[in-house]
């Protein structure tokens, strides 16, 4: 069984399962729970997507020596871009926490059809 | 300069960076999380300083690259991170577009910067530097060639974006912020996946070779491509998927809007033309669509807002769509792809930046209480550029985009494409000028005062100022720009009028600008001949004259005199043009002109709006006409003469123009703008826009007629239809006429009916027919102007419009008395005076051409004159006097002269008619060589009949002259009585008031046949309005403030658009 | 028209002036009748005849039933009696009329109207009092609100007496009218002028509520 | 054709008969009208009696300048239609100032007494003149609607304005005359005739007792003498542009006379016979057959 796929799907499932958190939950912060679930889809995806079978992490050390890391290691590049997405989806998720924590200030409320101030 | 000096652009990332780091070291003043603490700590200036320099440098950096591009012919550079070149590393390129967009984020950067003094104060420094990362990423999201960089760049953005939002003290904005939030990161992720996929499928990361790969041929490609683009498109907030980006708009401060609404809709969508070059034709095809549903749906949801930020947020949006259907029409754009970008960009750039600024200074978003703009008129002045920029209106950027927008997918076929672009535009006008209207009408709240500091108004000021010279760019690059010079003297005086605007008293400024007009009609017109030289003589000398009556006035008159003669420019303008371009100019500047003028009166403001909404949709109509004229006379070019060589579309053509002309000559179902508009303007005003500025739509007629003769549409033919239309117009403009309370409503709908006999006699194709019009225009342009003059200075005496309170008044006032005999006389066609040459004519024309049913309608409009022209100077001038009006005074001598001058003209041509018509039709000949008329000496000889104008007059005048001697003998010893001395039954009046029939003067004549009269045309196009506001209400309920809500949309849209592009 | 309607009153002018009106010196013409017109005649005596000929062949009555004998009046326009042969024609209105009958017994309130219409025809104008009532106040003699004698208050021209008279008194009275006329001696007008402060004195007199100008043009 | 001075002599001349004529015909046609109530009714030349006492009162006054302008214009409508048609066929004495204009000419100088008239009386501050002249000027649009189609009519039939040439087709026996090559136009114009003729049932103008006389009530003396001076001549110049154009014109003086007498009785048989309309009533009563017939009259003529 292909690792990688196996990643692939569990992400897209991770994905759907923080879409459906975040459209139905009420609560704000489960909303962002389902983001931070979400995210985490999306991670495990591009690492999936970078997996080759049998191969080890693109980590330069005793175990990968330079010389047949090319033959050796799984594709380096979505490995760094699932590092740069982990550091911008903890970005994301804490500013959004930061919003949670001002709005309950507030309105003392954690259920989101309390802030639809602006519209139409 | 050389490229040694040029500052690596890595700097703009790297100073942003880095300031924004150091930032951090200075006291952050105290960041209020909570909401009981109200006042926060103000931090210094010095971190502000720091911050606009580095902003400066920035700015700095990417002009000196855009200048070195444009005159330095500097070659695009790639920026190597790392020392790797892609797909291995993330390259950067700094190339002429990037340095573009690049300054255009860092001006509005650095200028809102400015702007935001005291608000980043009240903020802290961590806003500071939020700020500075914001720009910075923005900057990222431009140059960027990697696309996982790029997905960085806009997280830095839209976190920032947040980051400000947070900062706020308002739960209202930090709701808004929480939904931007949710949106944003779903999107971001579906980006992600997308990019991921594309690497997967693509195998790099860099744009470039993305492209090579041509994923879209790739099994699986195609859903990267897909979520790549539909992410994309999200972040650009289409419509109906951008709930939260309007709310965003609307919570966010106001210099942050203006650079989320300028600079990151800018930058947003550079990305978005970057990165498509990795799909195909279809993906271009599917924006233009998605861009054209959020052009429309935005606009029309802008119509039923109440809350400027709010509204600025729809129209951001709305733009930014058309942007979109520019970007994926760039295929059938071609060449023309980037100057129309270009326009539509800087407009939208500048403008919106510019509005959002004057929000923060008006400090409200509620429309209806921004009056007090007023107080400074320099900021009105701007608010006027900024919305005439947005709209598309000359000299103004996105006019000469538009205007190349229209005629290259005209002459790509995409005709539909015009038409939605153009009603989403009209949409668009209608609530942008609906608050222009609030602005300079509403009442302000006197209490209220209007802080400007500088750092507030200079921005303004600079991207007011930059519209109007980005404008010229625009006007030389244009094709045809070069013929644009015309424009160039008269309008520098208009803006020389600006300049002393406010310091001269208006006899100067009267004096000045009728010199000038004189000047301009001496230079411009002399050259003129047949129509045009006929034509300048009503505008120009129509002009000077009613100009006279401005000597009334007192005071200074502020805001009128540059629009006066811009409207005459725009006038002259139509005459001197020969080619499409200076035509169409000429007309949006003499329309422009002229709402300002109409929306000057007391109550005009749904008038002047109506009028504009006309005006604009009749423009509009004549782009298209023009764009298709473009398309379907073969040759590429735009002299007026390709309106003689069309080959296809011509009954279209046609129709476009001749509606386009006659939203201006008021054709019923197209007039119910006029009455409003001319009644309720200035006393000097009704004249210039009823007597002068209506013959426009003839002279457009006049043009569209010569060069395209007739034309059929569906086997009709278009002059019968309009000879009918004409015919009706007279008829029903005559009878509601004839039921006004209002002197100015009364000559303004007599002026619907009179425009009716123009355009009546006009659709003839005839010689006859065209002699008539002509003659026709002429006179209803003196009378029209001699009435409105007079009734004008009696409306100034007496302070009222509605005739049944005067009566009487030709004991006080009988020189204006005489003006309006003679005018009535003249308008009702009696002989001998000049009224009935038009008359005399039309009846030859109709017998000649065989429309007796339309002669028909047309003579009895003719009689119906006589029951208004009879109830005007009756219940004004004859009855009795009343009490209020006993010491009233004869209009002011500077009213009077120009009607008297009017009345020695219509005595002239009265007297000599064949000193005007002969040479009239000697140059008619040309273009209508049958049924000519005759002359013999001073008598018209047709086939039909003769009229001897000499012989009637002298006539006329022996009979009248005896008959008068005789009676004066009889009566010598008549001994003078006063109002009250008539017989009354017995009974002796008691009060004038109810001694005076007035009210109501025609009820028999109601009574029978009223039921013609039914605002049915009102009511038509009231209940269009309504029902575009009933759908923009409707439709705006999907925003309905609930995040999830918001969420959902973004979801559906993308699996909508996967069922559209890839399902 | 009231006695308030004459009384001087202040309005609001449209430049937001005040305006005194004064109805009766404003809205009235405030001549008097001028003998020298009321007695004007051709210097050539051949033309004043015709023209006295032509005034008594030509009687336009005012069409105002002031009393009782109105109703005797519609008997002459019928085919029995027919006045119109002798150039005898109604008119609605004082402007167009040259006689005035005053049909019988006229009270206070009528005798206000009909001085105003009296004075509203041109001259040479001629009053025929119908009926006793108007020689002497007839059976009204005593009443509180009828006049007794016309003369005191309108000069009249000719009598025709009767309770009421005949259709056939009354052409009679036409008949004396004109010869009164051609012969140059229907100058009623004339002594109206002549005596006007004497019949304004009588007029004002009986009239209470006198709510207009001296003379009525 | 050209001016000659003279021709000023002989078109004095033909005013003086048709004013004559016109006052004749007055009496002649107030006669009829008692004769038909069994009365003598007045005198052939009451109505020239009548002229001199109104020109020869004492005392007159006025109201204003339009107020002495109305009568002259009105006077002036009137001579004008009568000087700018010819009035006999073939007699150069008799064609007046024709050369001046044509048959539209007339049409709207019929407009120009209307107008000034109104004026007047309206100066006049009587109210009751003003209701009198906004139902009179209500009443003549309405009736000028048949009227303009019939006028269409012939001027189409004989593809010309001028009145000497429409003449000149009716010529050659009465089956030439426009009353039977294009009967229904001639009927569409009687009816207009009608309305112009301001008798019963158009005659709510003038409705004395309600509006004492409508517009003419304030004058007298003089300005009545110029006005019953117009009174004698405008309907008979108005008649005689029927006559030209509907029933063959005239050749000479007996013809036209008998003519115009017979045309003027049209109206006044029609007036004995009916009551009067109410405004609106007439002009829904224009707007129905006779709009109906004048649209006919050019229909047929354009199948035809």
């Amino acid at each position: 069984m292909d690792f990688g796929l196996v990643a692939v799907v569990v992400g897209f499932l991770l994905i759907l399962i923080g879409i459906w958190g975040i459209l139905t939950q009420k609560n704000i912060v489960k909303i962002v729970i389902g983001f931070s679930i979400f995210d985490t889809g999306l991670h495990a995806i591009m690492v999936g997507i970078g997996y080759l079978k049998g191969r080890t992490a693109p980590i330069l050390d005793s175990a990968v020596s330079p010389a047949d890391a090319l033959t050796s290691i799984v594709d380096p590049v979505p490995q760094a871009l699932v590092l740069t997405a982990i550091v911008i989806g903890l970005g994301v998720t804490a500013l959004m926490l930061a919003y949670v924590v001002r709005l309950y200030d507030y309105r003392k409320s954690l259920d989101i059809s309390s802030y639809e101030d602006l519209k139409w | 300069m050389v490229d040694s000096i040029l500052l690596n652009p890595i700097y703009i990332i790297g100073i942003g960076l880095g300031t924004s780091f150091i930032l951090g070291f200075f006291k952050s003043g105290r960041f209020q999380a909570h909401p009981s603490a109200m006042h926060s700590e103000r931090i210094k200036t010095a971190p502000w300083v720091l911050m606009i320099g580095a902003l400066t440098v920035m700015t700095f950096i990417s002009a000196e690259w855009l200048w070195s591009f444009l005159f330095n012919g500097q070659l695009p550079q790639q920026i190597y991170t790392a020392g790797f070149e892609p797909p291995f590393s993330i390259n950067l390129l700094m190339g002429r577009n990037e340095a573009f967009f690049t300054l255009m984020v860092n001006l509005v950067g650095l200028l809102s910067g400015l702007y935001l003094l005291d608000k980043f104060k009240e903020m802290g420094t961590h806003a500071l530097s939020v700020y500075l990362v914001l720009i910075m990423g923005l900057n990222g999201i431009i140059m960027t060639r990697d696309i996982f960089n790029l997905f960085v760049f806009l997280e830095i953005a839209s976190i920032a974006t947040a980051g400000l939002i947070v900062m706020t003290s308002d739960v209202k904005a930090l709701s808004a912020g929480f939904k931007y939030m949710i949106a944003t990161g779903l999107i971001s992720g579906f980006l992600l996946i997308g990019i991921i996929f594309a690497y997967y499928f693509g195998g790099s990361l860099n744009i470039d070779s993305l492209a090579e790969a041509n994923l879209t041929t790739v099994q699986g490609g195609v859903f990267a491509v897909f979520l790549i683009v539909v992410s994309l498109l999200l972040e650009l907030k289409p419509f109906p998927a951008n709930g939260w980006g309007i709310d965003a708009y609307e919570a966010s401060p106001v210099g942050i809007n203006a650079v989320i609404s300028s600079a990151s809709a800018g930058a947003t969508y550079y990305v978005l033309s970057k990165v498509l070059i990795i799909t195909d034709a279809k993906w271009y095809a599917v924006t233009a669509v998605v861009g054209i549903i959020t052009f429309l749906g935005s606009n029309l949801m802008g119509i039923k807002q109440t809350n400027a930020k709010r509204m600025l947020g729809y129209s951001s949006v709305g733009q930014v769509g058309l942007l979109l259907v520019i970007l994926g029409l760039s295929e059938q754009l071609g060449n023309s792809f980037k100057f129309i970008i270009f326009g539509i960009m800087m407009s939208h750039y500048l403008a919106k930046a510019g509005l959002f600024w004057l929000v923060g200074i008006v400090k409200t978003g509620i429309l209806k209480d921004w009056g007090i703009l007023r107080k400074k008129p320099v900021l009105v002045f701007f608010m006027g550029t900024f919305i005439f920029a947005l709209l598309g209106l000359p000299p103004f950027p996105s006019f000469f985009a538009k205007w190349t927008l229209v005629l290259t997918l005209s002459a790509a076929g995409l005709n539909l494409w015009v038409g939605l672009i153009l009603f989403g535009s009209l949409i668009e006008a209608v609530y942008l000028f609906r608050w222009f209207g609030y602005v300079l009408k509403l009442d302000a709240d006197k209490e209220r005062s209007l802080s400007t500091p500088f750092y507030r108004t200079f921005p303004v000021w600079l991207f007011g100022l930059l519209s109007y010279y980005i404008g010229y760019v625009a006007s030389v690059m244009v094709p045809g720009g070069e013929t644009l010079g015309m424009f160039y003297l008269p309008l520098a005086f208009v803006g020389f009028l600006f300049i002393i605007d406010r310091y001269l008293p208006v006899w100067v400024k009267n004096t000045l600008s009728m010199a000038a007009m004189a000047l301009y009609g001496w230079y411009y017109m002399a050259g003129l001949s047949e129509f045009r030289m006929l034509f300048a003589i009503i505008f120009i000398g129509g002009g000077i004259v009613t100009m006279i009556a401005g000597y009334a006035k007192s005071g200074k008159r502020v805001g009128f005199y540059p629009f006066v003669v811009m409207m005459y420019i725009g006038l002259g303008g139509l005459l001197l043009s020969e080619n499409i371009l200076q035509f169409f100019i000429s007309w949006e500047l003499m329309t422009l002109g002229s709402y300002v003028l109409i929306i000057r009166g007391k109550k005009s403001m749904p008038h002047a709006l109506s009028y504009m909404m006309f005006s604009l949709g009749g423009a509009f109509l004549i782009l298209a006409g023009f764009g298709l004229a473009f398309a379907g006379s073969g040759v590429s070019s735009i002299s007026l003469d390709i309106l003689k060589n069309v080959t296809r579309y011509s009954g279209l053509i046609y129709t476009f123009l001749a509606i386009g002309f006659m939203t201006k000559t008021a054709v019923i179902g197209l007039h119910i703008w006029l009455p409003g508009a001319h009644a309720e303007a200035e006393s000097d005003v009704s004249p210039m826009v009823s007597a002068i500025l209506l013959k426009a739509g003839m002279f457009g007629l006049v043009v569209l007629m010569l060069a395209m003769g007739s034309q059929s549409l569906g086997g009709v033919s278009l002059p019968y239809l309009l000879g009918w239309l004409g015919a009706i117009t007279a008829l029903l403009g005559n009878l509601m006429a004839a039921f006004q309370e209002d002197a100015k409503r009364l000559l303004a709908y007599s002026s619907v009916g009179q425009l009716g006999y123009v355009v009546f006699a006009m659709a003839f194709m005839s010689h006859l027919g065209w002699l008539t019009a002509l003659a026709f225009a002429l006179n209803h342009f003196v009378f029209k102007a001699l009435l409105f003059l007079a009734i004008g200075g009696v409306v100034m005496r007496t302070k009222t419009k509605t005739m049944y309170e005067m009566g009487g008044l030709i004991k006080r006032m009988p020189l204006s008395f005489i003006s309006v005999l003679i005018g009535i006389i003249a308008l009702s066609g009696l002989p001998p005076l000049t009224g009935f040459a038009g008359k005399w004519l039309s009846y030859n024309a109709v017998i000649e051409k065989g429309w007796y049913f339309q002669g028909f309608l047309v003579s009895i409009a003719g009689l119906v004159a006589f029951l208004y022209c009879f109830r005007l100077i009756h219940v004004i001038f004859l009855g009795q006097p009343k009490d209020k009006f006993k010491n009233i005074k004869e209009a002011p001598i500077a009213m009077l002269i120009p009607q008297y001058i009017l009345i020695g003209v219509i005595m002239l041509f009265s007297l000599m008619p064949n000193m005007v018509l002969k040479p009239i039709g000697e140059f008619l000949v040309q273009y209508f060589p049958d049924g000519a008329l005759q002359w013999d000496g001073g008598t018209a000889v047709s086939s039909l009949g003769r009229w001897s104008g000499v012989a009637i007059m002298n006539i006329t005048i022996g009979i009248f002259g005896t008959i008068l001697i005789w009676l004066l003998f009889m009566s010598r010893k008549a001994v003078k009585v006063k109002q009250f001395n008539i017989f009354y039954s017995g009974e002796a009046p008691s009060r004038p008031e109810l001694t005076h029939y007035g009210y109501n003067f025609f009820a028999p004549y109601k009574k029978a046949v009223g039921f013609l009269v039914q605002p049915l045309v009102t009511r038509f196009w009231d209940g269009i309005a309504d029902i575009l506001h009933s759908i923009s209400d409707f439709v705006r309920r999907l925003y309905n403030g609930n995040g999830q809500m918001y969420a959902f949309q973004v979801i559906l849209f993308v699996v909508v658009f996967s069922i559209f592009t890839i399902g | 028209m009231s006695l308030k309607d004459i009384e001087k009153r202040t309005v609001i002018g449209p430049m937001g002036e005040e305006i005194e009106i004064d109805p009766l010196r404003d809205y009235y013409c405030a001549a008097t009748p001028d003998l020298k017109m009321e007695q004007r005649k051709s210097s050539i005596p051949i033309i004043e005849k015709f023209a006295n000929w032509a005034r008594s062949e030509s009687l336009w009555i005012l069409a105002f039933g002031t009393g009782c004998g109105g109703i005797e009046l519609r008997p002459l326009v019928t085919p029995k009696y027919d006045v119109y042969r002798f150039g005898i024609q109604i008119r609605a209105t004082p402007r167009q009329s040259n006689v005035f009958i005053i049909s019988g017994y006229l009270s206070v309130k009528t005798l206000k109207r009909a001085i105003r219409a009296y004075e509203q025809m041109p001259s040479p104008k001629y009053l025929l009092a119908l009926g006793s009532c108007t020689i002497n106040g007839g059976m009204y003699w005593d009443s509180y609100n009828t006049i007794n004698r016309l003369d005191y208050y309108l000069p009249v021209d000719v009598y025709v007496a009767g309770c009421m008279p005949r259709p056939e008194s009354i052409l009679a009275g036409f008949d004396s009218l004109k010869q009164l006329i051609k012969d140059g001696k229907g100058e009623g007008a004339a002594k109206y002028a002549e005596k006007f402060e004497w019949y304004k004195k009588n007029q004002k007199q009986i009239i209470k509520d006198w709510d207009m100008p001296d003379y009525n043009w | 054709m050209t001016f000659e001075p003279i021709q000023i002599a002989w078109t004095l001349l033909g005013l003086f008969i048709v004013f004559n004529v016109g006052l004749l015909l007055t009496s002649t046609v107030r006669k009829i009208g008692a004769r038909v109530g069994k009365r003598r009714g007045i005198r052939f030349f009451q109505p020239h009696i009548d002229l001199i006492k109104n020109y020869s009162f004492r005392t007159n006054f006025s109201h204003g300048i339009m107020f002495y302008l109305a009568p002259v214009f009105r006077l002036t409508g009137g001579i004008g239609i009568f000087v700018f048609m010819p009035i006999i066929y073939g007699s150069a004495h008799f064609s007046n100032f024709s050369f001046a204009g044509d048959a539209i000419l007339i049409m709207y100088f019929i407009f120009f007494g209307t107008l000034g008239m109104a004026l007047g009386a309206g100066e006049g501050a009587m109210p009751f003149s003003a209701i009198g002249i906004s139902r009179g000027l209500s009443q003549v649009t309405a009736a000028e609607i048949p009227l303009v189609l019939a006028f269409l009519a012939v001027f189409i039939q004989n593809n010309s304005f001028s009145i000497t040439e429409i003449v000149a087709a009716q010529q050659g026996g009465f089956l030439n005359w426009t009353m039977f090559t294009n009967p229904i136009a001639t009927i569409t114009a009687m009816l207009a005739f009608l309305g112009a003729m301001m008798r019963s049932p158009f005659d709510i103008v003038l409705a004395p007792q309600e509006i004492p006389v409508g517009p003419p009530t304030e004058f007298h003396s003089s300005f009545l003498g110029v006005l019953s001076t117009n009174r004698a001549i405008f309907p008979i110049a108005k008649t005689i542009l029927y006559i030209n154009l509907f029933f063959g014109g005239a050749t000479n003086w007996p013809v036209l006379i008998l003519k115009a007498f017979l045309l003027y009785m049209w109206s006044v048989v029609v007036g004995t016979v009916f009551p009067r309309f109410r405004t609106e009533q007439s002009i829904r009563w224009f707007m129905k057959y006779p709009l109906i017939l004048g649209i006919l009259s050019i229909l047929v003529l354009q199948l035809g």
